[in-house]
């Protein structure tokens, strides 16, 4: 188990790390799938199976798609400047070394974190889409709801935005 | 509504119906001025006959609980004369005033004016408390600032108004704070009252001193004593009348008549005491060697108003004076007052025939610019050397009487007795000079030529204040209003060395000007009154300007720009700082938040660790 | 087998590197892609709370954990779909996805 | 029920102007309206006396604190009740139909709003109310200076008002809280200003925690009423205020601070203002003497009008700093009169405005026989304005000069401060005499641009005198209305 987690620990570091390395926003998207599968690999782990599964349709299927269809649709290939900006990198590192050291110091702290995984109990080991059905519809019902008119505003929204700026949409905007 | 209300009250009408409805009918509204000023006279006439004139009414001003501030009239003692003076001359120059400003533009204006100068002189004659007598005090400065300033449009006249009414804020600035202190000490503002404690109890000297030096200011102020005598002679740019009345006969004297309704005050102030007798005795001084020198004939007079002024002052300043246990209280005072009810006469008899003089020569004032006028001015002459006479002290105008009471009373004070004698020598000879210059030897300009006999309605009142400065001396025209015996009466030699002084300036005035035809012996340190006005200028500039001046450069300077301005800029730099912080570079913003992130984070490890 | 920790920890690495993403990259598009790694690690940690939360190693009883993941998935979907429309937006009118060249809001 | 109208009135008509009605019409049938109702309580008032809050309402709004929306006048507001709708009147009736630029709406709400304000805050029975009103009020100010001033730096000086006024009112606030905090628990909450009294005078703070509310309290309320140094506000906005806010908030606004002070701070605080005597007897002083002299040196008639209403306040906490009702019933007084005369003198300030290119008081002169009427009554208004007697401003000052030596065997602190003061009464004679001298007389009529007799209106002016002489010839009229 300890291994497995290693595993798709350093999958999803490692590939995680090349999205913001690779110069190719082509790439970095390939690279953000795999990081995105080892994610689902441990959310399996952590026996979330149905965010699992959700994590790699969302992700990985539709919203990786959208990604690599918008870099297609620009057609960018690689960022302009061959060069590093060695100011934002500086950044960068100053802020990962001072967060991992926090990150270090917090956990190192947190007893309650220290305690190892024991299997997971066999009665509710596939309930879990059951669990969360029932709870979305009973106490969340009207997030849910709320939720909905969300997501349809955002699809107007797209559907205005992406509209081309032409003679009848100069009025409105 | 008492008799003596309706006499307070009538002027006031009269001035705001003139004023507000009468404005565009000149001549109805020197009818209805003049009107209300006889029926006052007729009314007082009557009042002054009654027995009873303690409480005359009483009007509640100002009340707040226990505080109150009454509007109450009081008639008594030297009071009747003076309402007496006030309504009759008063009466008499509304009447001079409707031939000499026949042709005025602005006559209903002055007529509402010289109404409301009744109003506030009367109110101060009938003031039973300090209160209302300020209240009144500042009045006649209004009604005599809008009389000066009548010919607003002359720069001159608008200046002299302005100087007036400052001058007197400035007196008036130190009589309320002596009301001020006497109230805070006694606790009330009335007469009788503040006398009847006073009697009763003890009170500190020191403060009596200061109160009664501070309201001796106001007197300094209204009767133009040094040194704010500046703004009276100024004050002649006004009408001719109206020097007559307010400036020489009664707001002049009102400081005066003032001094003699706190004399129970003064009685125990042995120190204000005696300034006030100094302060009289130079001016007097000062102001007869001024008038020596002058060209103008209302300004000779005016100054001839200051010294005789100062007199008055000096005469009751003696009321401090305790000689063995007897204070001289009131027989000072009463002489004082003698002086202000002959010189009341004499002196508008002489503004009015200067008045009279001007007019007939057709608004000439300098004297070398006259002469001879005894030909075609007989009567108006003639009143005029009869008031001379009466000013200088003749035998026996009443003027003789009034100075050797004043006399009389300063034997107490060698040196003051010296001043005084000296004073009445330049009377004299300054009269007498005018006198021959003006009536004597030939004309000396066209206007002067020219000249004839003014109108009837002028004359009546030159004559009947001519029957005043004769007989006010004599003991039945004073008999009912004071006692005779409390006037003090000359005695031994005093009155024939005075006389003496008397006829020695006349003649040596007559001697040294006879015959001349522009001023023989220039002094010009007198004619240039000291260098007064010009020093007081300079001071004006210095206190007051100049440290406005700077007052305003360190409140635009230092309080709106360095502290206000500064303030702001502040704010704005800070703000432009941070401004620069909004890069918009989305990359420096993580960072900034990546930091924020990693501090929130320390903060809340160090505070739970 | 792991331990809550490690989990945490391998959370909080995700979400800095995506943080040096944003911070790092100036292609607009990878940002994105570094703000749904940020996202996705915070959706770990919530996981992984819930799995240890019922103490000595035993998951939560209740569900709400997972809910709250549910709907920031969804919420992160709606986001990258607005997002990356407002990305073609702005490609058309400026021609770029660089950051270093969008400045318009800067005070 | 009537106190409540007289503070819709205004609101009412402004929005009726907003929503279209005829602008300066409705304005005016508003304030005319206002100023019968504003008659019809005094008329009440003086039958009943001025001692008690009479046509109390209240409409409850939180429980627990307790926040009540209510009015009610005692002698004291009622007094600034008729001050106000006095001043509006006139201030909307003067205003002429358009705005210099053509546009109505705002120019005559405005003066409404402002006008409300006021009255909201004199009549408010709750302390929440009597800030949140003020506050109301200085948004149209701001707006007015700022859009229809006169002048180039209009703007700035909107912005410097607002500022300024706005740390007042925060400064303010943060007494206002401190005094709540201080005087209320949890079980008995209440913002009433009668209540709060009342606790006060029971709980009797101590003498410390009273110095430490009273700074705050009184510099703030000092700020609105533009105490020194905190003044340099009042004369730059004033001069470029259109004229009806200027005589609004000259007239009317800054009396709020003073009225705050008499209603708030001195009951609740007595041993607060003792500690601070010095400092307050210093700050008036530099009113009265020190702006006094820089409006000496004022070159321009607005600016001078502007710091001689700075410094006539020095005399308002002159009263104030009395300790007995003699002094604050005269500082009460003085509210009155100087609002009436400053409202006066602006009113006529503006008309002068019309018809010079400037007001640079070297560049005019012998205005008087080319507007006689003008000239007429800007003599009374500056003779009023530097007290004379028969105006009202005359009987206030006595009354807080009788009221600072009430009792005063010897000459202490108050006393030499209110000998120091009185030259103020010279220096006041001063810059008005000479403004007249220069303005309306001497030989050459200079500066005269044009003479238009429609724009003139009489009635406004005439009312404001006729007041302030019947309040000066019978104080009794206002004074009897104040506790004592």
């Amino acid at each position: 188990m300890s291994l497995l987690f290693y595993i798709f620990s350093g999958l999803m570091l490692g590939f995680g790390t090349m999205v913001i390395v690779c110069r190719n926003p082509l790439s970095s998207a390939l690279c953000l799938v795999i990081s995105f599968l080892g994610l689902a690999a441990l959310f399996v782990t952590l026996n979330a199976y149905f965010i699992s599964v959700i994590q790699v349709l969302v992700y990985t299927g539709a919203v990786m798609v959208l990604f690599l269809f918008i870099i297609m649709l620009l057609d960018i290939r690689e960022e302009k400047s061959k060069d590093w900006n060695f100011l934002a990198v500086g950044g960068g590192v100053v802020v990962l070394f001072g967060f991992v050291v926090q990150l270090i110091s917090v956990l190192g702290g947190y007893e309650d974190g220290k305690q190892k995984m024991v299997p997971f109990p066999e009665d509710l080991s596939h309930e879990d889409v059951k669990m969360i059905g029932a709870e979305i519809f009973t106490n969340y019902n009207f997030h849910l709801q709320v939720l909905g008119v969300l997501l349809l505003v955002a699809t107007i929204g797209v559907v205005v935005l992406s509209r081309r700026q032409g003679k009848e949409g100069s009025e409105n905007n | 509504m008492t008799t003596a209300f309706i006499i307070l009250l009538l002027p006031l009408v009269a001035a705001a119906s003139n004023l507000f409805l009468l404005r565009k009918k000149a001549n109805l509204s020197a009818y209805v001025s003049t009107l209300s000023a006889a029926i006052c006279l007729v009314l007082t006439l009557g009042l002054i006959r009654q027995s009873d004139l303690k409480d005359l009414g009483s009007f509640n001003w100002i009340k707040i609980a226990d505080f109150e501030l009454n509007i109450g009239i009081e008639l008594q003692g030297l009071g009747l004369g003076m309402i007496l003076v006030v309504t009759l001359i008063g009466f008499l120059i509304h009447l001079f005033s409707l031939g000499y400003m026949r042709e005025d533009a602005g006559k209903a204006r002055y007529f509402s004016g010289l109404s409301l100068f009744m109003f506030s002189m009367t109110g101060i004659v009938f003031a039973d408390n300090l209160a209302m007598m300020f209240i009144f005090w500042e009045l006649v400065g209004v009604s005599s600032y809008l009389l000066i300033g009548h010919w607003y449009h002359k720069n001159t006249a608008a200046e002299a108004a302005k100087k007036a009414f400052f001058v007197n804020r400035i007196g008036d600035f130190g009589f309320m704070i002596g009301i001020l202190l006497i109230w805070g000490a006694f606790g009330s503002v009335n007469f009788v009252e503040i006398e009847e404690l006073l009697r009763n109890g003890k009170y500190d000297a020191g403060l009596l001193n200061w109160s009664v030096f501070c309201i001796f200011c106001g007197a300094i102020g209204k009767s133009a004593q040094v040194p704010l005598h500046v703004w009276l002679p100024d004050a002649m740019e006004g009408p001719t009348p109206v020097s007559a009345l307010i400036h020489a006969a009664t707001m002049v004297a009102a400081g005066v008549f003032m001094l003699t309704k706190v004399l129970f005050l003064i009685q125990v102030a042995p120190t204000a005491a005696s300034v006030i007798q100094y302060v009289g005795a130079i001016t007097a001084l000062i102001a007869a060697l001024m008038a020596t020198q002058q060209n103008d004939i209302k300004k000779i007079l005016a100054y001839s108003t200051l010294s005789q002024l100062g007199y008055m002052i000096m005469a009751v300043g003696f009321a401090g004076l305790w000689i063995g246990g007897e204070s001289l209280g009131e027989s000072a005072s009463n002489a004082g007052f003698f002086h202000l009810y002959t010189h009341a006469f004499f002196k508008a008899l002489l503004f009015l025939g200067s008045g009279a003089i001007i007019y007939a020569c057709h608004h000439e004032q300098n004297i070398w610019k006259m002469g001879g006028l005894i030909g075609p001015m007989k009567i108006t002459s003639i009143t005029f050397l009869i008031a001379t006479a009466a000013l200088a002290g003749i035998y026996p105008l009443s003027g003789f009487y009034s100075k050797d009471a004043i006399m009389t009373v300063a034997l107490n004070k060698p040196i003051l007795l010296v001043i005084g004698s000296f004073v009445a020598f330049l009377t004299a000879f300054y009269m007498t000079r005018l006198c021959v210059v003006v009536f004597f030897g030939k004309a000396r300009s066209w206007s002067a030529e020219e000249a004839k006999e003014v109108p009837l309605l002028m004359l009546v009142p030159l004559l009947v204040l001519t029957i005043g400065a004769i007989f006010a001396g004599q003991t039945f025209s004073y008999s009912w209003f004071v006692d005779p015996k409390k006037i003090p009466h000359p005695e031994g030699v005093l009155p024939f060395i005075l006389t003496a002084i008397g006829v020695a300036g006349i003649v040596s005035g007559f001697f040294l000007y006879r015959g001349r035809d522009q001023e023989p012996y220039p002094v010009q340190v007198l004619a240039k009154k000291f260098y007064l006005d010009e020093i007081y200028i300079i001071l004006v500039r210095i206190f007051q300007d100049a440290v406005a001046w700077v007052a305003k450069q360190i409140d635009e300077l230092l309080i709106d720009k360095l502290l206000v301005r500064g303030g702001a800029r502040l704010v704005t730099e800070i703000g432009s700082m941070l401004r620069g912080m909004q890069s918009g570079n989305l990359q420096g913003y993580a960072f900034l938040f990546g930091v924020g992130v990693i501090l929130v984070l320390y903060i809340i490890n160090a505070a739970i660790g | 087998m792991p331990t809550l920790n490690e989990y945490l920890l391998m959370g909080g690495l995700l979400f800095v590197i995506g943080l040096c993403g944003v911070i790092i990259r100036s292609n607009i598009i990878v940002i994105l892609m570094s703000l749904e790694m940020m996202l996705s690690a915070a959706n770990l940690t919530l996981v992984a709370f819930w799995r240890f939360g019922g103490g000595e190693g035993l998951p939560a009883h209740s569900y709400n954990a997972q809910v709250m993941v549910f709907f920031v998935i969804t919420v992160a979907a709606a986001e990258v779909a607005v997002g990356l429309a407002i990305i073609v937006a702005l490609f058309r009118s400026r021609q770029t996805v660089e950051v270093e060249e969008l400045r318009s809001m800067k005070g | 029920m009537i106190i409540d109208l007289i503070v819709l009135i205004p609101i009412i008509a402004a929005l009726a102007i907003g929503l279209g009605a005829e602008g300066r019409k409705t304005a005016l049938g508003a304030a005319g309206a206002n100023l019968i109702l504003g008659v019809i309580v005094i008329g009440e008032l003086m039958r009943r006396g001025g001692e008690e809050l009479i046509f109390e309402t209240s409409t409850v709004i939180l429980e627990n604190p307790k926040l009540t929306l209510g009015f009610a006048v005692d002698g004291m507001s009622g007094v600034l009740v008729l001050l106000t709708v006095i001043v509006t009147f006139c201030a909307v009736y003067i205003s002429p139909e358009k705005a210099p630029d053509g546009r109505v709406k705002l120019y005559h709400i405005s003066p409404l709003l402002i006008s409300a304000g006021a009255l909201g805050a004199f009549c408010s029975t709750d302390l929440f109310f009597l800030f949140a009103f003020h506050e109301l009020a200085l948004i149209p100010t701001f707006l007015m200076i700022g859009i229809y001033g006169h002048g180039r730096e209009r703007l700035a000086i909107a912005w410097k008002i607002t500022i300024y006024l706005g740390v007042g009112s925060l400064v303010l606030l943060g007494g206002l809280i401190a005094l709540y905090s201080n005087l209320t628990s949890d079980g008995f909450a209440t913002f009433k200003i009668a209540e709060l009294t009342a606790i006060a005078e029971t709980m009797q703070l101590d003498q410390e925690v009273q110095k430490w509310i009273f700074l705050p309290l009184f510099l703030g309320f000092g700020i609105l009423v533009s105490l020194f140094p905190f003044h340099s506000w009042a004369a730059p906005a004033y001069a470029s205020a259109p004229t009806s806010v200027a005589m609004l908030h000259a007239g009317v606004l800054k009396k709020f601070g003073l009225y705050g002070i008499l209603r708030v701070a001195m009951p609740m605080l007595p041993k607060g203002f003792e500690a601070w005597e010095g400092l307050i007897l210093v700050l008036l002083l530099g009113n009265i003497i020190y702006v006094g002299l820089v409006t000496i040196s004022q070159r321009h008639l607005d600016r001078m009008l502007g710091n001689s209403s700075v410094m006539h306040m020095g005399y308002a906490f002159l009263g104030i700093a009395c300790v007995n009702h003699i002094g604050w019933n005269g500082a009460v007084l003085m509210m009155f009169a100087h609002g009436l005369s400053i409202a006066l003198l602006f009113a006529l300030c503006g008309s002068l405005r019309e018809r010079l290119n400037t007001l640079e008081l070297s560049e005019i002169g012998g205005l008087t026989s080319k507007v006689p009427f003008l000239a007429v009554s800007f003599g009374f208004a500056a003779f009023a304005s530097i007290g004379l007697p028969g105006f009202a401003n005359f009987a206030s000052e006595v009354t807080i000069l009788f009221g600072a030596f009430n009792g005063a065997g010897e000459v202490g602190n108050l006393q030499k401060a209110a000998i120091l003061a009185l030259w103020g009464v010279v220096i006041s004679a001063v810059y008005m005499l000479r403004a007249y001298r220069n303005i309306f007389q001497g030989d050459s009529t200079r500066g005269l641009t044009l003479v238009r007799r429609d724009s003139l209106n009489k009635i406004p002016i005439i009312l404001m005198i006729a007041v302030l002489l019947l309040t000066g010839f019978f104080p009794n009229l206002i004074l009897s209305m104040l506790p004592s």
